[in-house]
């Protein structure tokens, strides 16, 4: 197990650095650069000069590279890796130490900045969506497997599929216009744009809970409507197939009560489905879903995936990537962790 | 004294501590010790040396989490308003973008203001100005008691700024001098420094190459701009330039506080840090989500500031804002193009709503040396063959101004929009076409088989639909089929660089242009001057890739000799002549209409609309009483 | 000697069923399933036909008609609506803010967002499979080295792959960039409206899930005996890979696929809401939705048909996906 | 019936098959092997029927696919008909193929479900391109007659057969290329009981018609009691005893075959009451690990010194009577 894990772990590192390498070579292949323009106006070449030699664009790429990687002020020995100035202060201390740069488009702030603010917004509307998804989505394919071709199954499904079918982009306004203006009951937006929220994923004393998911109740609903239906549909097929197993039969045989065959033979195996969806979902989601965050005015991660490469705001491009393919790696790793769990015939350390 | 090596050693160790502290756990506001450089200026033994030296600085690094403190701003004059994006920053010789500039008119003082009816340069910090003879020297007196101030958010006192020596701040001269050279060092990387190139050697010091591509000697000592006293500060001009004071009230040529940028570096701008001098403090900057700014009792008018607190957010999404806006929770905002038939309609939006100016233009370059465009009588064709009055009210809706010529109003020098120019005229856009076909000895079909033309626009569903609507128009008026090819906004504005090769240009593109300053200078010269402005539309090319200029023409000369007028009225009219020539004469491009902003605002709330756009917060009037009825409180 | 456990004579009456002829005859008793079907193809028989069955031109601007919409449509527009509304009946569905009819921009819509069905899916079954099969059949080191290539590219963001793509495919679609080949891919793009990169984007993005089972489907066949009886019996690789291993894959694998549809539908769609789909003015009803979703409340009419028309479809493709999977699963013969 | 006189259709000499472990967190690396066949050596002669038997896991099937070239065995020789098979390949093997098939234990999984009766018979003779198409179908009726199917199902596909149909398509299938030789890879384990004897019938009976050599692999010794001319018994991957039928089932000599035959239930309710059982202790240890010494000695009886010290020669102790074990 343990074996495993490490080896995992490990196997994540050519999948990290290819990514950075493809992430890092793409942004920069595409025509045009963070500096050429403000607004509709070009900036005369000179002043595009001294921004690209601020933040050391002029340097070839791969010199750009391995001080993104390593920093821009680093010795290896007597040698130094790049001839600066030692009193301009360095741009970047490298991934590898923990600093993915300066963004070009918001002056002044890091991608650790930037980062550091949305993530945990977008972490907790991901989780809770899913969450919902799960405490719905779960239940409802189970009622419809067990009660497979009634019209309770007929209706569970179509809803389901319902979900699933409607677009977020029609959800969401259609919520604010229902809930917020007409109704009244929610706020329409202004979750992280203004308190309450968690920052830095922590509680503060005095914190106002029902202030709080009233702002995140429509989002949530609208993202996680959508979740439930597909973990319904994943849960139901395979539910379906699960309780045709021996071992389910057997157990029937013994004479258990119905509920017990489910909850104890049937369940478990059935959620690997579930489980595997849930992998590569968690990473999207907790990394920001841009219709959501852009519609509920969203303080998230989603809006700098496309703005950041809207703007060649390169280090924010490579640096919400970065953290993406990280957590969907180890996600995928909590995955398979659960499948051993869930299904003691995949063992892990093979 | 520390190695130099080991100080950047103790430097990374504290940036990596204050990184870390950010993106760890660290749930309550932190005081962080963080070891800095700084030069300082020293007596030792009688001698003054400048010493590089570290200090420990207590810096706040994780912003207090906001425990919605109750009562802190119960009871105040709130407006609430939508900045639509994070301002990417507030510093003003880094900004670039509306928002961050709005920002930065509220919060620092600048040399001159534009009149918020008439648009005009008038006095701020600069009481008055004389200009020497040959209209090169510009010397600015300035007053003295706009304190410097400090905001402390957690206290919300606002306390004026001491020296070394404790010595109340007040704006000065010096401050000027700072904030200019430091717009100009080419370290700051300022987007807008080239405003400043008018200033004497300002281009050379910030390009660090002299006319001949050869590296500088100048320094920044040798840019002509000088403090002469607290009071007097004097700009030196390359050449004699009427529209200086305008450039003078830009937000990249107001006084900066030194102490605060020396001392916390690129941050100096976060709330908590960031000293100013404008009507209004920062008190919260919580970045993409929400910033408060709150009055600044010290500011020489503050009587008649009457808004004590502007909460802001942050919501890109017009259509949410102004669903927050009917909640009462916004006070004003712009009216989403979807939403505009039902606002009209609507007994009570209908009133509220407001047509605001801005001051761009929306206009068709056309690249004047692709065929069949480096015929006028084609450009003239499909400029005249533009409805744009039926643009406007069939896709626009925003009580846009339909142009003829490019500075809109409230712009100095800028012509009435329709006297003078190219509009709407389907009679001459037919003929001038039909005069063309004549010529070649072409019929209608064979013009649209032999030339594809393209007509280019960045991505965007707004710019998409003016081009269908065009497209048509061009279609239904003369006959000519058009096509219309977007590109991703980088890629576009590559793609009608004057240098991009004739094969990769569109015929027609697409742009705006927003005033940076309120004078012509800022628009028919920069834009469409062949020899020093930026002529995409490649006006005078000897080639098809512009590689040689034909010489400057009247229009060049015009607009090169209204900078340097020093008579405002000879200006006004020589700038008219320069728009006729521009756009009747030589249909150069085709000004299509002057931007307008369409905003809803609530009852209670009085503002104005500033012939440049912007929000000048001091100026506004809320009643709170009604304002408080509505939120049902 | 054993005999026959019939007589002769009533064998000859039943014709053979084949499992794909179950399959079928499963299928044939889900009426939500054959309903879904049918819906689908009469969507495919529109998007082919829509020139013949709405005015033939989408782009057509009648500007005087815009955001007008129908009589019949009014009960569906919120109150209050009929102090803004304009009327014209020429347009069945109505007409969008530029005045452009919304039935035939609906009908040509499903043309690509069908299209993206189908030639997503299709890349996707196609290199899904085929490296499944080689990395499944060969085993051993090249499985190893294949599986540890999709390992790697699992990990990948694709979606912001796709992004970047079409962005970096988008740019040097005018900038002479990329070479020949560039140009080349460039000049296909330019033919099928600006879709190709986005079919090629999709398709790529979600083979590396279908490697995955295809493989996982592989080994479980590959174990089975009648594999090693046609090995004893001298069979060349080829034949039992296409003759026994393919046949026996193939239908989970479709069923798989076709459940991913509406996934493809719902990313074109998000590619047109940030601007990345196909180019202006050619619709899909990804970019009708992301046009009309900020207008839903003041005409929600011009939602309503896109809308509707992909809620509808990837219902179908949902029904159809899971009846087929419920038709190809013997064990759920009853 | 005597083996000595007799032509050695298939000669097996050391075979070795062994599965490799392997482990490591980047590198994989070989840290052992599962040793399913520890080289093995035995004939099988013309027209006779050579059962295997033995527990499951002992490695008998794995012998049968190593015999036959579907594993590629780890060392050791396999001859047919004095020529060497191992590591024969491409076209050399599927010559070879046509001589030697094999028929599964499976009849479920045996037969791909997606093809007819038909196609799935004919398979071999398409394979090696024999006879025109139109005569393939009739062979595959022939054959369908052979194993006593109604040539008419000809176009049924396998579901729609029981599993003793099933099985007779599977030996229908092996006939096809009028083989010499057939593997049968415990052919009746997975049928009712009442099917068991027909197939065990047919098998005899073809093997009469055609001439046919069995390896008739089984894990218990009753079935291969009736079928077999011959018996080996294999343990933990190697051969422990191996003599004609009668003398094994009345001498057996090797503690194991002692223990498996005294598990045989006997159709005589005297003897049966007297019949006492030898329990066997332990599991079978783990063929990555096999035991030093003799393999059995974990779990042996008569276990004494030398067991675990050497491991015992297979010899031949009486003519045609091979064990191997210290006791003798």
């Amino acid at each position: 197990m343990l074996r495993f894990i490490i080896r995992r772990i490990l196997g994540f590192i050519p999948v990290l650095l290819g990514v950075v390498i493809f992430t890092f070579f793409m942004a920069r292949a595409i025509p045009g650069g963070p500096f050429d323009f403000i607004g509709d106006k070009s900036l005369p070449p000179s002043v595009v000069k001294n921004l690209e030699a601020k933040y050391h664009l002029d340097w070839p790429e791969w010199e750009q590279f391995i001080s993104y990687l390593i920093g821009d002020e680093l010795y290896i020995g007597p040698v130094k890796i790049f001839d600066l100035d030692p009193e301009t202060p360095a741009y970047s201390y490298g991934v590898l130490r923990g600093d993915l740069g300066p963004s070009f488009r918001y002056r002044g702030q890091t991608v650790n900045d930037i980062i550091g603010r949305t993530f945990p917004l977008s972490a907790q509307l991901g989780v809770m969506a899913i969450i919902l998804g799960l405490v719905i989505g779960v239940p409802a394919g189970i009622i419809s497997a067990l009660k497979q071709n009634t019209w309770l199954d007929y209706s569970a499904t179509f809803v389901a599929v319902l979900g699933v079918s409607i677009p977020s982009l029609v959800m969401a306004p259609l919520l604010i216009w229902i809930f917020s203006v007409n109704l009244g009951w929610f706020p329409a937006a202004t979750w992280g744009a203004k308190p309450p929220y968690f920052q830095n994923m922590f509680l503060t004393p005095g914190f106002d809970w029902g202030n709080y998911f009233s702002h995140a109740v429509m989002p949530v609903f609208a993202l996680g409507t959508g979740l439930s239906a597909t973990f319904a549909r994943l849960m139901r097929a395979s539910l379906l197939q699960v309780i045709r197993e021996d071992y389910i039969r057997t157990a029937r045989a013994k004479g258990l009560h119905e509920s017990m065959v489910i909850y104890r033979h049937a369940l478990k195996n059935s959620l690997i489905p579930v489980v595997t969806v849930i992998g590569p979902m968690f990473a999207a989601l907790i990394t920001g879903t841009l219709v959501i965050e852009q519609i509920f005015g969203l303080n998230g991660m989603g809006k700098h995936f496309v703005q950041s490469i809207t703007n060649r705001d390169y280090a924010v491009v490579l640096g919400t990537i970065l953290i993406y393919t990280i957590i969907l790696v180890f996600s995928n790793l909590l995955v398979d962790l659960a499948y051993g769990w869930l299904d003691p015939r995949i063992r892990l350390d093979a | 004294m520390f190695s130099k090596k080991t100080l950047l050693l103790v430097v990374v160790i504290a940036m990596l501590a204050a990184v870390a502290a950010q993106c760890g756990a660290a749930p309550t506001p932190e005081t962080v010790t963080v070891v800095q450089t700084v030069v300082v200026t020293k007596e030792v033994q009688g001698e003054t040396v400048t010493v590089v030296e570290t200090v420990e600085k207590e810096v706040v690094v994780t912003k207090e989490v906001e425990v919605m403190a109750p009562g802190k701003f119960d009871n105040k004059v709130t407006l609430h308003w939508n900045l639509g994006t994070e301002p990417p920053t507030l510093d003003p010789a880094l900004a670039t973008d509306t928002t961050s500039v709005d920002l930065d008119r509220n919060l620092f003082v600048g040399l001159t203001d534009f009149d918020p009816v008439t648009g005009d340069v008038s006095p701020m910090l600069a009481t008055d100005w004389d200009v020497s003879e040959d209209g090169t020297v510009y010397t600015f007196h300035l007053r003295t008691d706009i304190p410097w101030v400090h905001y402390d958010p957690k206290t919300g006192e606002t306390v004026q700024v001491t020296d070394a020596d404790g010595n109340p701040r007040f704006v000065n001269a010096f401050d000027v001098e700072y904030g200019a050279k430091r717009t100009i060092n080419p370290d700051t990387a300022s987007d807008y420094a080239y405003v400043t190139y008018i200033i004497k050697n300002a281009q050379e010091v910030n390009t660090g190459e002299d006319a001949d591509g050869n590296p500088t000697e100048l320094t920044l000592d040798d840019v002509g701009v000088k403090a002469l006293d607290e009071s007097t500060v004097q700009f030196t001009l390359e050449n004699p330039a009427g529209y200086f004071p305008a450039i003078a009230g830009m937000w990249v040529l107001r006084p900066q506080p030194q102490w605060a940028i020396d001392a916390y570096g690129q941050r100096w701008i976060e709330a908590g840090l960031i000293d100013t001098n404008g009507p209004y403090v920062l008190d919260e900057w919580i970045h993409g989500g929400n910033m408060r700014l709150v009055k600044n009792p010290l500011w020489i008018n503050a009587d008649d500031v009457q808004i004590e607190v502007i909460d802001m957010v942050m919501i890109e999404e017009a259509s949410t804002a102004f669903a927050l806006y009917e909640n009462n929770e916004l006070d004003t905002t712009g009216v989403p193009l979807p939403e505009m038939d039902r606002v009209k309609a609507d007994p009570q939006l209908s009133k509220e709503l407001r047509i605001a100016p801005v001051p761009c233009t929306y206009y068709y370059g056309f690249v004047n040396t692709k065929v069949p465009f480096d015929d006028v009588r084609v450009r003239r064709a499909f400029s005249a063959a533009i409805d744009r009055q039926g643009l406007i009210d069939n896709v626009l809706k925003g009580g846009q101004i339909p142009a003829t010529s490019f500075a809109p109003p409230g712009i100095f020098g800028a012509p009435e929009p329709g006297t003078v120019g190219q509009g709407y005229d389907p009679e001459l856009a037919k003929a001038s076409l039909q005069e063309f076909l004549d010529e070649k000895g072409m019929t209608l079909d064979e013009f649209n088989s032999t030339y594809d033309i393209v007509l280019g626009h960045n991505t965007s569903e707004g710019h998409a639909k003016i081009a269908a609507a065009i497209q048509q128009m061009w279609k239904d008026n003369l006959g000519v089929d058009v096509r219309v090819e977007n590109q991703e906004w980088k890629v576009y504005l590559q793609t009608i660089k004057k240098t991009t090769p004739i094969e990769d240009e569109f015929h027609i593109f697409r742009l705006g242009w927003c005033a940076d300053y309120p004078d012509e200078n800022n628009w028919v010269y920069e834009v469409f001057n062949s020899e020093a402005g930026s002529n995409r539309v490649r006006r005078n090319c000897a080639d098809p890739n512009c590689e040689e200029t034909t010489g400057p023409s009247k229009f060049d000369e015009l607009t090169a000799a209204a900078g340097k007028e020093q008579d405002p009225q000879k200006r006004i009219e020589m700038y008219k002549e320069a728009e006729d020539i521009l756009a009747r004469e030589e249909a150069a491009y085709a000004p299509i209409y002057h931007y307008t902003s369409v905003v809803v605002t609530k009852p209670w709330l009085t503002r104005n609309y500033p012939p440049l756009g912007g929000a000048d917060f001091y100026n506004w009037k809320i009643d709170a009483d009604a304002q408080m009825a509505a939120m049902g409180k | 000697m054993a005999v026959a456990e019939l007589p002769a004579h009533t064998q000859l009456v039943r014709k053979p069923r084949s499992l794909m002829s179950d399959s079928i005859n499963r299928l044939r008793k889900n009426k939500l399933a054959l309903g879904s079907i049918a819906v689908l193809i009469l969507i495919v028989l529109a998007a082919i036909f829509a020139p013949y069955i709405t005015t033939g031109d989408f782009a057509k601007q009648d500007l005087m008609a815009n955001n007008t919409i129908p009589h019949w449509m009014l009960p569906l527009m919120p109150k209050g609506a009929e102090q803004y509304l304009r009327f014209n009946d020429d347009y069945i569905l109505g007409a969008d803010d530029l005045g452009r009819d919304l039935w035939t921009r609906t009908v040509y819509g499903a043309r690509i967002s069908l299209a993206v069905a189908i030639v997503a899916s299709t890349v996707s079954l196609l290199v899904g499979t085929i490296y499944g099969l080689i990395s499944g059949y060969v085993g051993g080191t090249a499985d190893a080295v294949m599986m540890r290539i999709v390992d790697f590219l699992y990990g990948f963001p694709f979606l912001i792959v796709v992004i970047l793509l079409q962005t970096y495919f988008k740019a040097v679609a005018r900038r002479g960039v990329g070479g020949g080949f560039g140009q080349a891919m460039v000049a296909i793009n330019e033919s099928m409206g600006g879709m190709f990169f986005l079919f090629l984007a999709i398709g790529l993005v979600n083979w590396i899930g279908m490697a995955r089972i295809a493989r996982g489907q592989v080994l479980s066949i590959r174990r089975k005996e009648f594999v090693e009886a046609a090995k004893a019996v001298g069979a060349p690789d080829i034949r039992i890979i296409f003759r026994h291993i393919l046949p026996n894959i193939i239908g989970p694998l479709i069923v798989v696929e076709t459940l991913a549809i509406p996934g493809y539908i719902f990313l074109e769609a998000f590619l047109s809401f940030i601007g990345l789909g196909v180019d202006a003015p050619t619709p899909s009803w990804g970019i009708m939705i992301s046009e009309a979703a900020p207008g839903i409340r003041t005409y929600p009419n011009q939602l309503l048909p896109p809308a509707l028309a992909l809620t509808i479809t990837t219902l179908a493709f949902n029904f159809m996906g899971d009846g087929l999977r419920d038709a190809f699963d013997p064990r759920l013969k009853e | 019936m005597s083996s000595d006189n007799q032509e050695v259709l298939v000669k097996v000499k050391d075979l070795k098959m062994y599965f490799p472990i392997t482990q490591g967190i980047v590198i994989q690396r070989h840290v052992g092997d599962i040793k399913a066949v520890d080289g093995i050596t035995f004939n099988i002669h013309r027209g006779e029927t050579l059962g295997l038997v033995g527990e499951s896991g002992c490695g008998k099937s794995t012998t049968g696919r190593a015999i036959l070239q579907l594993y590629t065995p780890t060392g050791g020789e396999v001859y047919f008909e004095g020529e060497e098979i191992t590591g024969l390949k491409g076209e050399h093997l599927r010559k070879m193929r046509r001589r030697m098939q094999m028929i599964f234990q499976d009849p479920y999984a045996s037969l791909n479900p997606r093809m007819t009766v038909g196609n799935i018979i004919a398979e071999p003779l398409e394979v090696h391109n024999i006879l025109k198409r139109s005569e393939r179908r009739d062979r595959v009726k022939e054959l369908l007659e052979v194993v006593g199917l109604n040539p008419y199902f000809i176009n049924r596909y396998p579901h729609e057969f029981s599993g003793g149909q099933r099985q007779r398509i599977g030996v229908a299938r092996a006939l096809a290329l009028n083989p010499d030789f057939i593997v049968a890879d415990e052919p009746i384990s997975a049928l009712d009981v009442s099917i068991q004897a027909q197939v065990i019938n047919l098998l005899e009976d073809l093997q009469e018609q055609f001439g046919l050599t069995y390896l008739f692999i089984a894990h218990d010794l009753s079935v291969v009691r009736h079928i077999s001319d011959r018996i080996a018994v294999m343990y933990l991957g190697k051969l422990v005893e191996l003599a004609d039928r009668h003398t094994l089932y009345d001498n057996p000599m090797h503690p194991y075959t002692q223990a498996l035959l005294s598990a045989v239930p006997i159709p005589d309710p005297v003897i049966e009451e007297k019949r006492q059982r030898i329990i066997l202790e332990g599991d079978v240890p783990s063929p990555q690990n096999p035991p030093k010494g003799c393999n059995f000695c974990t779990r042996c009886p008569k276990v004494f010194e030398p067991c675990y010290e050497q491991e015992p020669e297979f010899k031949e102790v009486e003519p045609g009577h091979w064990v191997a074990c210290h006791l003798y």
